[in-house]
């Protein structure tokens, strides 16, 4: 009875954004059967999410769609999306492979092997409900397929916001709702575990200098590239408050990184250029719009990055050094930034139609208590051996790569999750070799 | 695989025509049982079937009894996007023991009912099914190009990331030899000592791989080695390797199936004068000072240099970084380092807190444009140097520091700095100690790299495919890079780029031999005059050449593909004028035939 | 019953890459946009496959308008798009000579999302050739 | 015969799944009578939109301005109606992009009234 | 120009704790002091980094235009006490006066 | 601005002298207990620190500073421990209305009823209600501070005190932070609202609470009252700037620029206008300072004592 819900596979990538997807990727060519468990609808993470990316200005669907597919597709590799965990230890019973993870399959009330993706139900559903892949700016339905090139192609009933009006099971062409869908538990047992949980942004609700996420019209960097994006809520970049093509923009950055005030003092790394990268796609959709970039120090460090910033300045991005200490609702819908002009001529206050906070990155999972591998004191997953191995945890079956080890950006990501691969790899062989 | 032996005209082939319903998202505005119809009527359509949902299995099982039944020898199914359920119907094709190739998509879901309604729509699924059965009469079983390939990996360069790829791909069971130019194994990280931002010593992280790699039975490692040559492609590549031992120059050759470029980076060196550099021997680089730190004795509270006592260090970041055209001056090429150096930043607040946790009575002043403390760690060190008391100021890009000698003066050097977090204020500083923090720059590895055929970015570091789908691979396949050869990195970064690379190249090797996508080049003989033109549009060199064959007595030249190499781009087929060479599964006559097929409305038998 | 097909005049064919442009192409569907009927969209793996003579037959053959549609810089063959670039200049050469109107011809690069693009140069080039009507050759 | 024991079969079944989907509201009743209204509301709030739009285009603060309602709400609701194909987003007038009705729901809108 | 003086933190360290070179200069404090609205407190603060003791003294009127609300130290990134190097200032120059 | 030096010579003159900044000696301020009946002996000692009963002489003497900032005679303030009559002491003492003196005990009053409410076993000893010392802490004569601080922490401390309720912020910083660290004297600390137990109700009334920075930031103690007030059923209303990230009310800056005050005073009440509900303050300082813009501000003690 209790066998017919464990699964076994040789790992165990508890995460499905580009780290997780590389490192699939990597273990299943190498032959290795690998298991993705996802806590999402889709696998694909922050990044299947962003507009563009830096430096490369490459569209960010045209090059992880690739990725999500091939893992899709992949013949060694099997995807578990909204999934939670709610146990992942080293396994002692009988079975033992070494890894033993305890999963709650969500329900989605859909049949997921009935589905087929056609959005009837999406488009019968009568509630309109925030659309929270869209940064909340549009809504979607109570019946959704979360994006539009999401991975599977399955809708998520939002049973807080439907009726039970019956309309999307009477119009689904394969009877694919299933209003009684029950959560499911199931077991998967593996030789090693990696860890590719990633980041979320540190929440502007908890961040009063910048109005507690209340000021309209001052967003996070996420929301922008959303606006940025061209299937984003507005398909082009419009000010949430009232629709006005913005003409004056402003980045905050370290806003809650490198910060003890805001509980992040660590440098997330990535804001800076990402921030580059927003200003400069916006100064190609809104050519007439002023951009700024208020920084402390600009930390373009990786390959093509100085040079993207030196571009940046060229083509006009204003970047001001000072910090914004604060952030207030001004006239009309715009926001004033505080900061002091370091020149000596005193303090500024600077209206802005529209203000993007590149907000701080945290650890997307915290593995206490589900899981005993040890995190430092800034919450992210502990790297026993950051310079021979930075994919190494305390527990040695189990691996970690991409955010979920620090702030990272993609370009290391996908290095760093090959490199996972490969330890883990070298496990099993090793293991394979003392058997 | 027999049938490529039948007769070579399409017109026999047999099409299997299935049309999907999707549950009414296609067939609520596509008239399915009309499509059908017209496809019975299609040249070469042999059956045309609906179904309410082609991928259930009992769809599947259609298309696998014609063909099985032998009704049938190409597929075209009608249904929805070709990227969810093109891999579906080749893997039924394939249980039904065909060739998976034999098989053509026709989107009438995401591009013809859900964009367009009514008769149009209708029409236009018709026309798509037409074009697709016309693509397919002209499809041929394909397989997989398969390369044999040796279990092994050659490692260029046996710096930190040369040493984990060769460890990380020996442990899979491939053979790995690593070459190294000098008579050391270790690179950069022989001249480290304690590495940011964690502390551990340079000494004992090489420590550690060393043991791993010296003692790996499946590892070769020659020293003192140069390479001479390069051939071959994926799978098969053969190095000539000239090696120097006891004043002897031994020359050996390397059968490999994968390469890795683990060429690394070398520090810059200030050109003289450059604030004082070469001039004045208290003007130092970053690496003398850590160079200076591992060896020194000093026991006091204050620093030691060459017998003098160091009060004040002056330290001048982003030297030979980040230069910028009319500003800096470019080297004797006329290039400029434009880029970061990524390391120097946390490497210099390193030395800082090491000097001022030993020798308090030194005082450090940084100045910096940007403190780039990116990393895990790296921000605390800053901080750390902060409560440390080092001074940091602030210079412009365009206002230099200064450091002059003084005269007169209690110190041997004033520098002057604008500086920007005193309000622009000019500020001397006295000095004893001016340390230049250098940054890395690219080795010159251009001999290797045209010989290789590798790319070299602007930046003159090697330049990988994509840095994000694929960063540590180059565009010809086989060839990998890791480490500082591509990019400024830390050891950590570099070792992960290592184990990047390592899990490409075995998992390329794995099997000892490498299978490719059939969709390459392909050259008919008969047809082939030798002009050579498809030779010069090929993008990838190598992948076409003209070979000198036997005909009818005659030495004649003809196109030859590398299968192994082939984009499958189709340059080449652009341009023969025999139309001697296509590519396979996506070919030019294909399309013509397509388009005949739109313009005839695609019913119109 | 479906009445009797008629003949379609005007005919747009798309050429679109299968990273880019024809996944790019699939989200325009999923979105449910509607864009006219007379566009017909082929699977390329790289538009540097095709000689200069395709266009012309593709014009003669009785299309109205040509876009390709490809994945611009972001081209996975390394070097396919300059050189594809490169021919398409003799293909506006010739139709120069040839009197054709140039606008038949269109490049241009769409991503897996770009839906707004995608409609923009569908409609665009739908409005051309309604105007235009099919190509006249003067031989 | 059969084809009666088939029906009482569907029937039993029917008689089954009504009564789980009527224990399954009265389960949820307090997440569907807030669904029942936030639906109502949203019905009332799209209705005025488009009775606003209808023959005319208009920007975000002029809807939003005719029928009381918060400029930030009209704003999603349009975009969302624009994502779903009930309005079109026409050209820019100053800093505001106008919108209207699409033709596909102008006719549904005249079949309704 | 003025040089750097090196001996002034020594002198300041009796007045307050010697922590005014933990401040990394994004003046956060001078944009959220409610009171002074030029450069202040972070001017004063770079003073003491760089040791412009005699700069102090000129402008020691500016110190007294604060009254320890506390929200540079609040809000301070590097939690360097901006308030308290006031104070601390403050304590200096008192003592100076009161010496001269 | 008024030369600081001058102030603080003049404050650091007056504590020396009199214990008290102004100079008021303590028998002519601290008079509200009379009419309160109040044990001697008790768990905790109430110590006020002298700031509400400082109150209304600070704004006489504000009334005057203002008349003169940025005149001549500003200058002149350096006599001002010469001139008595005008700036400071008993002639200060003098000018201010018995009325406004006896309004600025009655929250301290409030306070008593509120705490004896709450059960709370608590004395009053005016010998050892001191001024804390806190001014010439702010103001940098750390010497002064120190000196004066020792003494009245020595006194408290030989007279048995372990508890102390405080009922103004700033004397609550001193005794609880400030004395240990310079007087080597440690005291358990509360300020009077974390010891109410005023029973729950219902009153359905919405309040803009000003959060004085000394409880918000220092003390962090501003969710405190508002608990109280949650108990009973009062709202507080939404505003920009409050708790932790409280706006200063201008009112320490009163003895250096009594414009700058105003000017900050001013923007702060504007905010707190806003949502056009009563203010509420709970901190002498603020609650004067603010009362000047004439809009409708009172101490928490005073709408507590209302609702019960």
């Amino acid at each position: 009875m209790v066998s017919t819900h464990i699964k076994k596979f040789d790992t165990l990538v508890v995460g499905g954004g580009i780290a997780g997807l590389q490192t699939a990727l990597d273990l299943g060519d190498q032959g290795y059967k690998v298991a993705i468990v996802e806590k999402d609808a889709s696998i694909g993470g922050k990044m299947i999410r962003l507009s563009k990316v830096f430096p490369t200005l490459d569209c960010a669907s045209c090059i992880t769609t690739p990725k999500m597919s091939a893992a899709a597709h992949h013949e060694n590799i099997t995807l578990f999306t909204y999934c939670n965990l709610t146990s992942l230890d080293h396994d002692t019973s009988s079975e033992a492979l070494g890894v033993k993870a305890v999963i709650i399959q969500n329900p989605r009330y859909v049949d997921p092997d009935k589905c087929i993706g056609c959005r009837q139900c999406e488009y019968v559903c009568p509630i309109y409900v925030s659309d929270e892949e869209q940064g909340g700016l549009s809504a979607t339905k109570a019946i959704s397929i979360p994006f539009s090139n999401a991975i599977p192609q399955l809708p998520i009933m939002d049973i807080e916001n439907c009726m039970l009006c019956g309309q999307c099971e009477k119009v689904c062409p394969t009877n694919a709702i299933d209003y009684f869908q029950k959560p499911e538990e199931f077991i998967i047992l593996a030789k090693t575990a990696i860890i590719t949980t990633g980041f979320e942004l540190l929440p502007k609700e908890d961040n009063f200098q910048y109005g507690n996420g209340k000021i309209p019209n001052v967003v996070d960097s996420l929301q922008m590239e959303r606006l940025l994006a061209p299937h984003g809520p507005y398909n082009r970049v419009l000010r949430p408050s009232d629709g006005m093509e913005p003409d004056s923009i402003a980045y905050v950055q370290c806003a809650g990184s490198r910060d003890k005030s805001m509980g992040v003092s660590y440098c997330s790394r990535v804001c800076c250029m990402y921030a580059i990268k927003q200003a400069m796609l916006l100064s190609g959709s809104l050519p007439l719009a002023d951009i700024t970039i208020y920084y402390m120090d600009i930390r373009a460090f990786g390959k093509g990055y100085e040079q993207f910033y030196q571009n940046a300045k060229a083509m006009g991005i204003e970047f001001i050094k000072g910090k914004v200490a604060k952030i207030d609702e001004g006239e009309n819908g715009s926001a004033i930034v505080r900061y002091e002009n370091q020149d000596g001529s005193g303090i500024v206050t600077a209206n802005h139609d529209l203000v993007v906070l590149s907000m701080g990155m945290i650890p997307g999972w915290n593995p206490e208590p589900i899981c005993p591998v040890s995190k430092d004191s800034d919450h992210f997953i502990t790297s026993i051996k950051p310079k021979i191995s930075p994919v190494l945890t305390n527990m040695n079956d189990f691996f970690v790569a991409g955010a979920a080890a620090g702030p990272k950006d993609i370009v290391d990501t996908v290095t760093e999750s090959g490199s996972a691969a490969m330890e883990a790899a070298k496990f099993m062989s090793n293991s394979i070799m003392e058997n | 695989m027999t049938e490529k032996n039948t007769n070579k005209t399409p017109d026999n082939k047999k099409i299997g025509v299935y049309i999907c319903y999707c549950g009414g998202n296609i067939s609520d505005h596509v008239d399915v049982e009309e499509v059908k119809k017209r496809a019975e009527k299609m040249p070469n359509v042999v059956v045309a079937r609906t179904n309410m949902f082609m991928c259930s299995d009992p769809g599947q099982e259609l298309i696998i009894n014609d063909l099985k039944s032998g009704k049938i020898d190409r597929v075209v199914v009608a249904s929805c996007a070709p990227s969810l359920h093109e891999a579906t119907f080749r893997d039924a094709i394939k249980r039904a023991g065909s060739n998976p190739f034999i098989y053509e998509h026709a989107n009438i879901r995401e591009q013809v009912s859900w964009v367009h309604q009514g008769d149009p729509a209708t029409d236009k699924a018709s026309v798509l099914v037409a074009s697709a059965a016309a693509k397919a009469k002209l499809l041929k079983p394909l397989d997989p190009v398969r390369v044999e390939a040796k279990k092994h990996t050659t490692v260029i360069g046996g710096g930190i990331a040369g040493i984990k790829t060769a460890i990380d791909i020996a442990q899979t069971g491939i053979n790995v030899t690593l070459i190294e130019k000098s008579s050391v194994l270790g690179g950069q990280l022989n001249n480290l000592d304690k590495l940011a931002p964690s502390g551990e010593k340079a000494s004992e992280v090489l420590q550690e791989l060393l043991d791993q790699v010296l003692n790996h039975k499946s590892i070769t490692i020659h020293t003192d080695c140069k390479i001479e040559a390069v051939q071959g492609y994926v799978g098969n590549f053969s190095l000539s390797i000239s090696k120097k031992s006891n004043n002897k120059i031994e020359k050996f050759n390397i059968e490999t199936g994968a390469i890795v470029m683990a060429t690394g980076a070398i520090p810059y060196i200030p050109f003289d004068g450059e604030f004082g550099f070469g001039r004045h021997e208290q003007v130092i680089t970053l690496q003398n000072l850590i160079q200076i730190l591992k060896d020194n004795k000093s026991t006091g509270s204050i620093l030691e240099v060459n017998g003098k006592r160091i009060r004040n260090i002056v330290m001048i970041h982003c030297v030979g970084s980040r230069q910028i055209p009319g500003i800096h001056q470019p080297k004797e090429d006329g290039k400029l380092n434009e880029y970061c150096s990524r390391t120097c930043c946390a490497a210099m607040l390193n030395a800082s807190n090491q000097i001022r946790e030993n020798f308090p009575a030194t005082s450090i002043y940084e100045m910096y444009r940007d403190i780039r403390t990116y990393g895990r760690g790296q921000e605390e060190l800053y901080t750390q140097a902060s409560a440390n008391k080092v001074v940091f100021m602030r210079y412009e890009t365009d206002a230099q520091p200064e450091v002059s000698l003084t005269s007169g003066s209690d110190y041997p050097f004033q520098v002057k700095v604008k500086d920007s977090l005193t309000f622009n204020e000019e500020m001397d500083v006295p000095a004893d100690l001016v340390v230049l923090a250098t940054g890395i720059e690219p080795d010159d590895v251009s001999g290797l790299a045209s010989m290789m055929k590798l790319p070299i970015g602007t930046d003159k570091f090697l330049l990988e495919v994509h840095p994000k789908l694929r960063p540590v691979e180059f565009p010809i396949t086989g060839i990998f890079l890791a480490g500082t050869c591509q990019a400024p990195m830390d050891a950590g970064e570099a070792c992960n780029a290592a184990g990047a690379a390592a899990v490409k190249a075995s998992a390329l090797l794995r099997k000892g031999f490498i299978e490719l996508d059939p969709f390459v080049a392909e050259v008919n003989p008969d047809k082939c005059q030798g002009h050579g033109a498809c030779i010069e549009a090929c993008l990838k060199e190598g992948a076409l050449n003209l070979v000198e064959v036997e005909n009818d007595g005659k030495t004649v030249k003809r196109a030859q593909v590398t299968a192994a190499m082939c984009l499958g781009c189709g340059a080449c087929a652009a341009v023969c004028p025999e139309k001697a060479i296509d590519i396979n599964g996506w070919a030019l006559k294909q399309y013509e035939d397509m388009v005949d097929a739109i313009v005839s409305d695609g019913f119109a038998v | 019953m479906s009445p009797q097909a008629k003949k379609q005049e005007n005919k747009i064919l798309i050429l679109a890459t299968e990273t880019c442009a024809y996944p790019g192409a699939d989200s325009v569907g999923q979105a449910h946009s509607t864009y006219p009927s007379n566009t017909y969209i082929l699977r390329v793996r790289a538009p540097v496959l095709f000689p200069e003579s395709f266009y012309f037959d593709c014009f003669k053959k009785g299309i109205s308008g040509i876009i390709v549609m490809s994945c611009g810089e972001e081209c996975p063959y390394e070097g396919a798009f300059t050189a594809m670039a490169k021919k398409l200049d003799g293909v506006y050469k010739k139709m120069k000579e040839m009197e054709l109107d140039l606008k038949r011809l269109r490049l241009t690069a769409i991503c897996t999302v770009c839906n707004r693009s995608f409609l923009n140069e569908v409609n665009q080039m739908d409005k051309l050739v309604r105007e235009l009507g099919p190509p006249q050759f003067k031989k | 015969m059969e084809n009666n024991d088939k029906d009482k079969g569907a029937d039993k079944a029917k008689e089954a799944k009504k009564a789980a989907m009527k224990e399954l509201r009265a389960q949820r009743k307090t997440m569907i009578a807030a669904a029942s209204t936030k639906m109502k509301e949203q019905k009332k709030d799209i209705k005025a939109i488009k009775k606003n739009l209808n023959g005319q285009t208009a920007t975000i603060p002029e809807i939003a301005e005719a029928i009381d309602m918060p400029k930030d709400k009209t704003l999603w609701y349009m975009a969302t109606m624009k994502k779903y194909g009930q309005i079109v987003e026409g050209p820019k007038e100053g800093v505001f992009f106008k919108y209207f009705l699409s033709e596909s729901d102008k006719t549904q809108e005249k079949a309704e009234v | 120009m003025s040089t750097i003086n090196l001996d002034f933190a020594e002198e300041l360290k009796e007045y307050s704790d010697d922590k005014a070179l933990e401040c990394f200069n994004c003046g956060t404090c001078a944009a959220i002091c409610p009171l002074v609205h030029d450069n202040f407190p972070r001017r004063m603060i770079r003073y003491v980094q760089v040791g412009a003791r005699e700069k102090i003294l000129e402008n020691s009127d500016e110190l007294w235009r604060c009254l320890h609300c506390g929200l540079c130290t609040h809000t301070c990134p590097r939690e360097a006490d901006p308030g308290e190097i006031i104070l601390g200032l403050k304590r200096f120059v008192v003592a100076n006066w009161r010496r001269s | 601005m008024f030369n600081p030096r001058d102030i603080i010579e003049t404050l650091a003159n007056n504590v020396r002298q009199t214990t008290s900044p102004f100079g008021i000696p303590k028998f002519m301020v601290n008079k509200w207990y009379k009419d309160v009946n109040l044990p001697k002996e008790g768990e905790y000692m109430l110590i006020t620190g002298l700031m509400y009963q400082f109150a209304p002489f600070i704004e006489k003497s504000t009334q005057y500073l203002e008349k003169y900032e940025g005149t001549k005679m500003a200058s002149l303030l350096k006599y001002a421990r010469y001139m008595p009559g005008y700036l400071s002491g008993i002639g200060l003492a003098m000018m201010t209305s018995g009325k406004e003196k006896k309004d600025a005990g009655q929250p301290l009053k409030d306070i008593a009823l509120l705490l004896k409410k709450s059960k709370v076993n608590f004395a009053y000893r005016p010998d050892l209600d001191n001024y804390s010392g806190i001014l010439l802490y702010d103001m940098g004569d750390q010497k002064g501070f120190v000196a004066h601080a020792k003494k009245i922490a020595q006194k408290l401390k030989d007279a048995g005190v372990k508890k102390i309720i405080t009922v103004d912020p700033h004397t609550a910083y001193a005794i609880k932070e400030l004395f240990p660290k310079y007087t080597g004297i440690s005291f358990e600390v509360k300020s009077y609202f974390e010891l109410l137990d005023l029973g729950s109700k219902d009153l359905g009334l919405e309040v803009t609470i000003h959060d004085p920075c000394f409880f918000g930031r220092y003390l962090k103690l501003s969710e405190i009252p508002r608990k109280v007030l949650g108990n009973l059923g009062i709202t507080e209303s939404e505003i920009r700037n409050k708790g932790e990230f409280t706006s200063c009310c201008g009112g320490p800056a009163e003895s250096i620029s009594p414009s700058l005050s105003n000017e900050i005073m001013e923007k702060r009440v504007e905010e707190l206008k806003e949502p056009g509900k009563p203010i509420i303050a709970y901190c002498p300082i603020c609650l004067g300072n603010l009362k000047k813009s004439g809009a409708k501000v009172e101490d928490l003690s005073t709408l507590l004592v209302r609702h019960i």
